[in-house]
């Protein structure tokens, strides 16, 4: 089992977070994980993106071109990855906030009103979980109970709420593809 | 009399104009501009006075005064 | 112990020092090793005897680390590009005064102000020498965050059994990315004694001095080739590589660090096309394995070194190659990483 | 109606790369604004560092040089040696100024190199994310001061302007902030006196802005500001700590 | 007859290198009497510099380490951090203070790193054979400044305790002179009282010496004693700029 | 004008770099170069449109240059050992940012402080780039006091015309001797025009930056590879060496500076015996005289290095000959200098 | 009464200490040290009292006083 | 012809001074010439010494081993240079201050009292010309005139009693030869 992921949009909609609960979650399935940003020089706005890689066997390199699965969650984003994935690979996308139509048609496309459901839910910054939730259900790479473990040990315990808040935006997501 | 005029796409919503108003003439807009923020806009223009004290602030000199 | 944590390869050096003893750590914060530095400081910062000192720049912290190591304790610094290259007088100290400490390099792209991303380019500065007169680091390669985590604590080790500074060199990518990590319970090695030459008070003994200078020609040439000589023993013991895949390999990749990952891909990807490659990873860049190279060379096998860097390395492989076969090169510079299509298509050149 | 506040001509057209609400902005726009009444565009020379500032040769319409991080003001003095009649400015942070840049600040200084620095004090690094500068607040959580600073093994925030100001040829030294109209028109005024300092052919000049850095104090502009005016102008007192009599 | 006055225990019986009449001597002995009175030689950890007192390590008879030229502060506070019971002191020049390593004995200083340093100011850079020092006075002839020191270009000699008097950490600071007897006998008093500074943990403590350089300085011995008191002493004040409360 | 003049190395060069051109020094004092920066403040502190400034330190003084250079003014530093590796990282950023300007390394002993007599351990760190990233000086090793007056006005045009630092590197000796020498009048040579980049306020023009970075590696990897670019023309136009008595020669001695005086005299007393030794003496280290040591391997000829290190350029060598024939090397360090005693014995064991 | 001793093998001949005595009671020797100084020297010792202002001011530590 | 000196002495005999002169001198006579200190850490004290080599030849390395004369001002530097003298070559030595035998009987050797001389002169500091006088008159490798006009041409006119003292002083040197 291999999956190359490419998790992308705007500084500050929590993406590098998105993709290291996926590895941590990965990591206690027994599977071998990488994450590996892209930083930039600003700490700061623009646009962010990281790789996440789970494996049954080692990971070799860590860097992917051509990436499996993207989750974009702004228009640059899509812009830029939507060439790289595979062919038969899959797209998540925020369709709250990218209007346009993807232009592939050999891959998986699914659209998650990933800020409308957030803003449902009172708390627009777990949009990510929202998508993330979908892309689980989509792709079993992880299990749900895995993240939900994951969330509960990289999240201190003193954030409860936000744990909560969390898991039922992940569910939501996951309802998405009921 | 007097304007001000907001470059939307100069503007990062930091909500510092709308601070620096002393007739709280700026507000934030509901829509998004190209970089995501939601650009500062101004209300009940006909009191502007033309103070400039918004655009003093701004840190992105994204506003013009008239007078 | 045993288990696993997920970890940035930054914060995997930061933890595996500490467990390795280190309890002084010295540093300026850039990019990109800044997690390394923060994880320091929240952890030394909350330990007894230990420090954490945020210097005012990249030449202070390496002359505090050669303060402390002159007392006998176990210290590190760490930075990269701009801030190793104004550590080099301060290395060029340590080295001749023979003091043990560990000194990371998470490389940037340079030259100059460069970039932040992942390179190769400091290559020539560790393993030949940045600063001035003839000395040796040893330089260690890491290319997966385990094994930055066991060449951390090794590099200790090295450092105290030779008496000498030890630099881990790894590229930005291998600081910022993550894995999964294991901190296994290490056997415990004989080391030297210190207590001979430390700087500790002279209660109860004659007073120690640590001098990095002779004036009298005849003296400090004595002293360099004593420091030769350990550089000699050094290159007969410590050489660390990774060989695969060489007995049938129609061509041998020369590869370190992340570069050495993506190439191992491509050996796999290359398989499946029934093209059959090897790869020698250096694990040491000094001291340099080079009799693998030599030996591989002598079954005519030819090779291809790719680096992230305008050819460093190559000069290295190409010595101990000595023309016996080809040696090829392919690099990427500016903080390009390159990619496996790109190796392979490398590869199929030179077949 | 007549424009009364634009763009002033001495900034280009690029926007700022800082985050929303950052002082920087302001500061780089005072800058452009006295080089604009000034007159002296088309006569300076900018020594941009490295920090959050690292991209103001992008901002500045004109001559811009990328120094190494700390090192602008000997940059500067190299210019201006062989450019005397040109106008010489460095823009720097507080890593860049109050810590590897140190030596340099205080030899410019103290040689009274007849240029001016600009001089961020944001009490953090903000280009590389956070960490403590010299100038960080005692108590001040960072990336390298992970439980506040503590006096007792990292010091007192230094004081540069104060420090600097002990040396007979630093001519014209102020401090100012930027938290509120009030004081960005105070900071523009010194701002200008520096460089008729420097114009006047009178020695070196710096200005110690104070300047909120919302991104890394993890609170929002509008309470960056008003940290500005609780936390940091109570430590760092603003006003002129020497003067040169003819400027004044 | 008893023995009134010696060798003090913490010197070893290495004969100095420095020139006939050279103010190192006297300094080096003072430090050595303070050690032996204060008992402290078996714990005390010396950093000697670059600089003609290079070769201090063969002179004190305790542990020392040689730093490279104005980095002995960091060098300095890396034994203290490592090693915070011993007792930790640099002997540094004015080119090693005030020149190059000027970064690091501010910030050393600003940490309130608990070490003491003792600054020889001689107005040159002795060793390397007498080029310009920060500390040089207006008008002195020196091999980079062959027509005399001029202000306009070379600044002027910087006052280091003065400055160094701004940091809050800074908790002893003096200035003394060797020129003479009484001279002599209250900056033994002052390095003693830097010491104790530093053993009662309150910070950071400099003593900056003013001294002979009668070879670079192109008098004799006793010319040169003069030439301290007629014009270095009226430039550099003597006196304390900062003492702690409980030493004081 | 052709006049003979009796001067010190480190005087002569600053005669001859004022002669040039150069109107702006910046230096920091460390033996045993001193004098030459002693005669710079002479001479500049005393003429118009010029400056001399004794910086705070190493890094003040490249950064200086650095200031400086980006206004198209001639302009030199020099320093030795610990000050060198104190300016690597200013090199660094003039190479990148392609400012043309000067860097005298008199060479003392290192590594650490070492001691103030004549070495030739930092020639790894001037030719490979002691600094991070990939970039490289062209490095001029003078050997007589004459080369060094003609070397150095020749460094200022090779600067200008690449836009390139160059250092020149002596060892120790040649700063402190002296010999007579004569400042020929040079035929003015065609460089290129300054105009175009130079910060020189942006009157009537565009503004220029100087800017020693990218951020974007896409950009900085096409920047660094015109560098690289650069460097393989200054490889292809720029190489000298001398090469004396090759024909017959049994053994070839490459040497360059102090020690490759010692062997002429060597290759002169050994003829007297019968022994017939060649020469070959880089002037250029970077670029270095690969073809005509390959090409005297080619017809068979064995090698003997002769260094004041324990053996950097004789890795070029290496390089070059790529296992031909046999490559020897004989070093002092410390500062001791071989003497022609020694090296004859040396050759005398390899013929 | 008082007495000091001048290790003439570490005298510079810097005459310091000559300068320093109250009673004018050292000068300088006529002959050589090992390294080629004229060493200081006491003289009409039996007016010393023990001050050691000579031995305070010593450079070289060459001056025992005895008391 | 091919002259290799070594002068040795204490610092502030005027050991350096003396081979600059020399090999001025020899410039002046159209030779090629060679000046090289051995230099110490300490610009004062101690002992000093340089080489000069003067040569019709093209001077290759600038580095004796074996000197053909010496000049030696004190005991430390006859000791320590006495042993390389090549056969048949030139000792002065300055018989003021050394008062031991020369082992050497293979060589020439004068011995100049040239500090009492000099202090008959009124200045103890122009020892090194007296000595200089005898090597010049003794070795005949440059012209006393030569000598002269080196001085005038390296001193400043200012100084015109400076070289009145110093001529005289080195016709001393030759007259002990005379
Ligand atoms: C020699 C060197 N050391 C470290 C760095 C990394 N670095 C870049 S900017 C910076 C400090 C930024 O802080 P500051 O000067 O306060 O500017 P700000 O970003 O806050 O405006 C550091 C440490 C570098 N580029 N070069
Ligand atoms: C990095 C470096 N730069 C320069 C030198 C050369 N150097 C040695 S000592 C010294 C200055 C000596 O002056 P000072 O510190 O005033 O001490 P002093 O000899 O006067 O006591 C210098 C410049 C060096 N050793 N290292
Ligand atoms: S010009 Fe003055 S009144 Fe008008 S919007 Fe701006 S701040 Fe308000
Ligand atoms: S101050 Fe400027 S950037 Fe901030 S909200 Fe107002 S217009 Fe927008
Ligand atoms: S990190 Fe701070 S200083 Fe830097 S641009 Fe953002 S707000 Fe401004
Ligand atoms: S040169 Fe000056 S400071 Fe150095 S030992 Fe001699 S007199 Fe003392
Ligand atoms: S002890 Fe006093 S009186 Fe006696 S010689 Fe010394 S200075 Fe003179
Ligand atoms: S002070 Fe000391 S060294 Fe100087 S003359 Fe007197 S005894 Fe001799
Ligand atoms: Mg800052
Ligand atoms: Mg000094």
């Amino acid at each position: 089992m291999l999956e190359e992921i490419i998790i992308a949009g705007f500084g500050g909609q929590g993406i590098m977070l998105l993709g290291r609960l996926l590895a941590y979650a990965g990591m206690l399935e027994e599977k071998n994980v990488a994450w590996m940003p892209s930083y930039g020089p600003e700490m700061r706005g623009g646009t962010a993106n990281c790789t996440v890689i789970i494996s049954t066997e080692e990971i070799a390199s860590p860097v992917v071109s051509y990436p499996r699965s993207i989750i974009v969650m702004n228009q640059p984003s899509l812009d830029k990855f939507e060439p790289q994935v595979k062919k038969e690979g899959l797209i998540l996308l925020n369709d709250s906030l990218i209007k346009r139509k993807v232009n592939r048609d050999d891959v998986t496309i699914i659209r998650v009103p990933a800020n409308d459901i957030a803003d449902q839910l009172g708390n627009s910054k777990v949009a990510n979980m929202v998508i993330f939730g979908a892309y689980i259900k989509k792709s079993e790479v992880v299990k749900l109970d895995t993240v939900f473990k994951a969330l509960e040990e990289t999240l201190a315990a003193s954030h409860q709420d936000l744990i909560d808040l969390n898991k039922e935006a992940l569910r939501r997501g996951v309802a998405l593809l009921g | 009399m007097a304007k001000i005029v907001i470059d939307e796409e100069r503007c990062k919503g930091c909500e510092l104009c709308l601070a620096a108003c002393p007739k709280h003439l700026i507000i934030m807009a509901e829509h998004f501009n190209e970089k995501g923020y939601h650009p500062a806009q101004q209300i009940n223009s006909e009191e502007c006075n033309g103070c400039a004290f918004c655009a003093l602030t701004c840190p992105d000199v994204a506003i013009e005064v008239f007078k | 112990m045993g288990e696993k944590i997920l970890m940035k390869g930054n914060e995997a050096i930061g933890e595996s020092a500490i467990r390795a003893g280190c309890r002084f750590f010295f540093g300026y914060p850039i990019t990109p090793q800044s997690e390394l530095i923060a994880y320091m400081a929240k952890k030394l910062l909350k330990m007894e005897d230990a420090a954490f000192v945020q210097s005012e720049s990249e030449i202070a912290a390496i002359n505090m680390v050669y303060g402390a190591a002159s007392t006998g304790a176990r210290v590190m610094t760490s930075s990269s590009g701009p801030g190793i290259s104004l550590k080099q007088e301060g290395i060029s100290y340590l080295s001749v005064a023979e003091l043990p400490c560990v000194v990371v390099n998470i490389m940037r792209s340079g030259p100059g102000l460069g970039n932040i991303q992942p390179a190769q380019g400091d290559y020539f500065q560790a393993t030949k020498g940045g600063g001035h007169g003839d000395y040796r680091l040893i330089v260690l390669a890491p290319s997966s965050i385990q094994e930055l985590v066991d060449l951390t604590s090794e590099a200790f080790d090295l450092a105290d059994k030779y008496r000498n500074p030890v630099m881990i060199l790894a590229d930005g990518l291998l600081g910022q990315m993550m894995e999964a990590v294991e901190f296994k319970e290490k056997p415990k090695v004989e080391l030297p004694d210190k207590k001979g030459w430390t700087l500790t008070g002279c209660e109860g003994r004659e007073p120690h001095c640590i001098i990095p200078f002779d004036l009298d020609p005849v003296a400090f040439e004595k002293w360099t080739n004593n420091l030769g000589e350990k550089y000699i023993k050094i290159k007969e013991k410590e050489v660390r590589y990774e060989a695969i895949n060489m007995e049938d390999a129609e061509l041998i990749i020369v590869a370190y660090g992340t570069v050495a990952r993506i190439a191992k891909t491509v050996i796999n990807n290359a398989k499946k096309e029934g093209i059959n490659i090897g790869l020698i990873r250096p694990i040491t860049l000094f001291p340099f394995p080079e009799e693998i190279i030599a030996s591989t060379a002598e079954k005519a096998k030819n090779f291809l070194v790719v680096e992230m860097s305008q050819g460093q390395m190559v000069e290295d492989v190409r010595l101990a190659v000595e023309g016996k076969t080809e040696v090829h090169f392919y690099g990427r510079t500016g903080g390009m990483i390159p990619s496996q299509e790109e190796i392979l298509r490398e590869v199929k050149r030179y077949l | 109606m007549k424009k009364v506040f634009g763009r002033p001509e001495a900034l280009t057209d690029v926007p700022f790369t800082y985050c929303p609400g950052c002082h920087h902005g302001i500061a780089n726009r005072l800058i452009a604004e006295v080089i604009d009444e000034l007159g002296i565009r088309e006569k300076t020379i900018g020594v941009c560092p490295v920090g959050c500032s690292v991209y103001a040769y992008l901002f500045f319409k004109c001559d811009m040089l990328g120094a190494s991080h700390g090192r602008a003001p000997a940059a500067a003095t190299g210019i201006k040696r062989a450019r005397p009649n040109s106008v010489v400015f460095t823009y720097q942070g507080d890593g860049d100024v109050a810590a590897i840049g140190t030596a340099e600040i205080v030899h410019a200084a103290n040689r009274g190199e007849n240029i001016t620095a600009i001089f961020i004090n944001n009490a953090i690094y903000g280009m590389t994310g956070g960490q403590m500068a010299p100038t960080t607040l005692i108590g001040q959580v960072t990336q390298t001061s992970p439980y506040g600073r503590d006096e007792k093994t990292m010091g007192y925030p230094i004081k540069m302007a104060e420090m600097l100001s002990t040396l007979k040829r630093a001519t014209y030294i102020s401090r100012v902030a930027l938290n509120k109209t009030a004081n960005i028109v105070k900071a523009k005024k010194s701002i200008k006196k520096a460089f008729q300092t420097q114009l006047e052919g009178k020695g070196f000049s710096l200005v110690e802005i104070l300047s909120a850095c919302p991104t890394n104090w993890g609170l929002s502009p509008v309470e960056a500001s008003k940290w500005v005016e609780e936390k940091m102008i109570p430590y760092y007192p603003l006003g002129e700590f020497r003067v040169p009599e003819e400027v004044e």
